[in-house]
């Protein structure tokens, strides 16, 4: 399917299914997930080295970075501030401007700052970032972003980690008749068939961690997901049917027996 | 360099140093591999290739920051 | 996946997508859809052969009969009676026992009979009849045609060609947790998102036509069901995690970097 | 067979013919191929290697019916 | 609203909440949530008298049964026989022929047997019963229930007790759409904005028992459901509009002032 | 229920309905709806006076004005800018500081602007306008509108006009969990099950219009919804019960008669 | 009535009575108030105007029920 | 006041009149009742105790509006 890429900021990818590289129990269920799931983009998260340990390990030197796109995210960071300062530590570090913005005041339910978001975004455009911003899926804000410059727009299935789903489908829905970016849908999907929704109703792609990485079984998982994206993209370009409130025979009609008797 | 005992704020702790030194010095007092690293000094993201330019000094703020797994 | 086939009257198979064959824009249509789908159970109806053109063709003269396991309908029966009927010609015409069996005394939703699905269920057996019935997502009833003998119970999604997908997922997660015979979702289903739903709560198929047969590329979404219904069942597999309420974050919350400047 | 015409009701419909004959003389006569139907008289399923035994009368119904799209 | 009553086997009542007996912290309790329900029509169980304490007084003591049409259940019967048998013994009790039918043999989720429902509704009506049978949502049941000479149909909205709403809205709006009884919402609903719910979509009648039983207010509540059933029911009466997946301005598009300056 | 009034700046209001005077289809209808519906709390819009006939009379001139708060809107503003100058020009009119905020540049889903409305809420809130910002039900914009001295937060439910109800229900619990302002859904209710299930999950008021105004019977429908609301305020007082997955019986499980016959 | 002790099986349980009995005498001995029960004997509903016309023997079942709270 | 002829942008359209006059004139002229409406010139509103002082010139921008249904 050549022919039906993902680009971002002028990159194509085969795949629509990104991967987060955290909370996995063991490096090795990270690597194996990431080559199951196909993914072609991968965040990462920025942390302080621990000084009383460098040469520590992480899951991070398993992975064979020729194989992906490097997304670098902000998480952790509460006001644009620490995101910009974040974001800079990131280019330094990966050597590559994309950025996964993440501007979260809220311990609790991890939502995005809007307001954060947008001046973070605006800093970060103008010194050449390809900034992927997390945004509560709000249909004005994602049009501020794109506007500002933003590479795409990550509007929210539901809070990160929650496995709940897309319960801002309808919102989800608004922005990507709206969008001029790619839309991915981020944070709380917790099984394939949320994945294929979201693409279903035309997202570009969607980005996952927990569902994966805290599953029994992570690289079964992933590749669950890998073909449930799959499923979701192929069902938008197929045209599904309408919804109808009544049933519609599949079987014809007409021509039906009957056991009649002699007359 | 200079002979007299500092401190600097690594990674938001104290850590005494018998003087001043190079931003270079501090990673090889510290055993840090400094391709898997980005640094900012005083707030400021140190540029990989600017890192023999830099002098720590008594007071200064040093982060040290690598990738790992997120979402 | 030699290890997770779905086995029905001692029969195994890889595939846990079944599809029909009806209202296909073209026979040509009927066969890619049947061959994208990797199904191995196919459904087709029985009715009066038009005695003015006897020899006319229809899409199932296109399809490769050695390819599939034939599963008749007994779709237009609106009694017991009818249904048994059917049965018995569809037996004779396909020189095979397995019928999928539909009373359904209702055009408008199309919805099946309690009470006339178990009488003939409890004829069909006992005339040697392999009975995959057609019925309402009530667990009591599954049980009861479980009991009667029959191979599989097919609870419905949604009206049969409706494509509103599973309302009914609360019972029909109900009939799987008491089942010991396989439970597969029939009718309703609008995309692989359904599909994938269905299996990742333990269904042990889905049954689709109507979403591939008016799907403007029938084909592309008989492969995008196929894709769905592997996810969904890996996802079942591989374990999803839990809904929760709150977020929990995938990045790290320790060892945030900080722009601190000098002390 | 008989040479009396009979009228016979064939999936349905009303259909004279010239005499008795038997089913395969009827499938003969209808042009239907036998490999692809299923057969009932007068409410009974016919099995495939009988029907060379049935011999249909005034007043029969017959149901022939075949395999169609369905769901 | 005198012109707007609810109207089973021949009997009119002014309002459309009915409430069980069963659950309250104390008799007290019961006897306020009842007051305070507004309701006319009263559920209660059959049981064996405590024969080492047959004087032992219990919730139903208390209550001022001049006010109320009570309607016994069959709560507890697994099969037809046992709900006929407990039926005859309700009505000996009782002097009143009104019957709530249940034949339930699951434990788990308390739902209703569809065949034993309808055989015993077929004997309690000969017996000259006003049979009011829970069954599960099914269109096709209700439907025979109906013909069989039942006064009502009582389709549930999810597990007894569970307080899990309507999930068989659905199902629910098809065997409205089709029932020549009243049909009443029975056994699930957890707040008066399901009861509001099940209403508005023309449902005749809710039955609340655990919703209000075991509210931290008993009393309180039972007003909030009597409120959420008149709602309901005007609002049905009162149409309400279509649901439009675009926006419509509540304020005039024309006229908007503008801030023009001088020209 | 003197004892549960809604404060909104320091005013206590009996009603937690708020109703719109738009799109009515008479002005008698619009005076009976507000009647009806026991609203304290009425909203208006702004718009140019029509020179060519300024004695024309509106809705508005026959409704009772002693008797509500008026609430002016800043509808058809698609700036802050032009919202704050709207929001003077209604001050002057009104003698009120209390402004409904809306700055909505999007035409078709009418979804607010986050950006916008807080800015123009930081101005207003200076000039000391009573501030009631109508917004995305995004809980890290409603902290923010809080903090900059907003009256209460306005969520929506649905798009304006709409009538599906609270698509965003999740979010506005999120909301509510954190706000120390009235939190009042406003916009997409479509029948008072949706406004008691606003309040029973501890919104503190609605607002709703065109489902009173577009209704077959506004009157009737807004009575409705003023029972609604107190159904779903006291729902929330009484304390729900759990969900829960299975059921739980209602009648006694004990004590359960018997046919037994002779020993 | 009958001398010999009897049995019967009161809503399940067995119990020992000196002696065959009428249903009003069963009542009796048990407390209980007939106003607010209904009876059956053997599987058998006794209408409230014929307990007078029941004799328990041996082995009888039955069965004494009341209205309870329930939904 | 002042005799040359203006024209003033009154709710968004050009309107002449004969010479300058004051806003109570232009109500007066209008027919508006000022009780119901607010008003801005040239994008600043004016209080209601101070028409009296505004005096309208050629090319000023007149905003009259009043309250309407809405939600």
């Amino acid at each position: 399917m050549a022919d039906d890429e993902l680009t971002i900021a002028s990159k194509s990818f085969g795949s629509r299914l990104m991967v987060g590289t955290g909370k996995y129990g063991s490096p090795e269920a990270c690597v194996a997930a990431l080559d199951a799931s196909g993914a072609e983009i991968v965040t990462v998260a920025i942390r302080r080295l621990d000084l009383d340990n460098p040469q520590a390990r992480t899951e991070l030197d398993y992975i064979d970075w020729q194989r992906y796109t490097i997304l670098p995210n902000t998480a952790g960071c509460k006001t644009a501030e620490e995101a910009v300062f974040t974001a800079r530590l990131a280019r330094e570090l990966t050597g590559s401007s994309w950025l996964k913005l993440e501007v979260i005041p809220d311990p609790r339910y991890l939502l995005p700052d809007p307001i954060g978001t947008l001046q973070a975004a605006e800093t970060l455009v103008k010194e050449g970032f390809v900034v992927l911003p997390y945004i509560h899926a709000d249909p004005v804000l994602a049009r501020h972003l794109e506007e500002a410059g933003c590479a795409t727009v990550m509007p929210l299935g539901s809070p990160i980690g929650s496995g709940r789903g897309i319960f801002t489908l309808e919102e989800v829905q608004i922005i990507i008749e709206n969008a001029g970016v790619p839309v991915i849908v981020d944070a709380g999907l917790g099984a394939p068939s949320d994945a294929a929704l979201a693409l279903e109703v035309g997202a570009d792609a969607v980005l996952v961690n927990s569902a994966i990485a805290r599953a029994k079984d992570p690289a079964l998982m992933a590749e669950s997901f890998r073909l449930g994206v799959e499923a979701g993209r192929k069902a938008f370009r197929a045209g599904r049917i309408e919804r109808k409130t009544e049933a519609s025979a599949t079987s014809p009609v007409e021509g039906i027996t009957s056991m009649s008797t002699r007359g | 360099m200079n002979a007299g005992a500092i401190t600097l704020t690594l990674n938001g702790k104290a850590r005494a140093l018998p003087g001043e030194l190079t931003l270079p010095e501090l990673l090889t007092t510290l055993g840090v591999d400094r391709r898997l690293i980005a640094i900012a000094v005083n707030g400021e993201i140190v540029a990989r290739d600017r890192y023999e330019s830099v002098a720590l000094r008594d007071g200064d703020s040093v982060e040290v920051v690598r990738m790992v797994g997120g979402g």
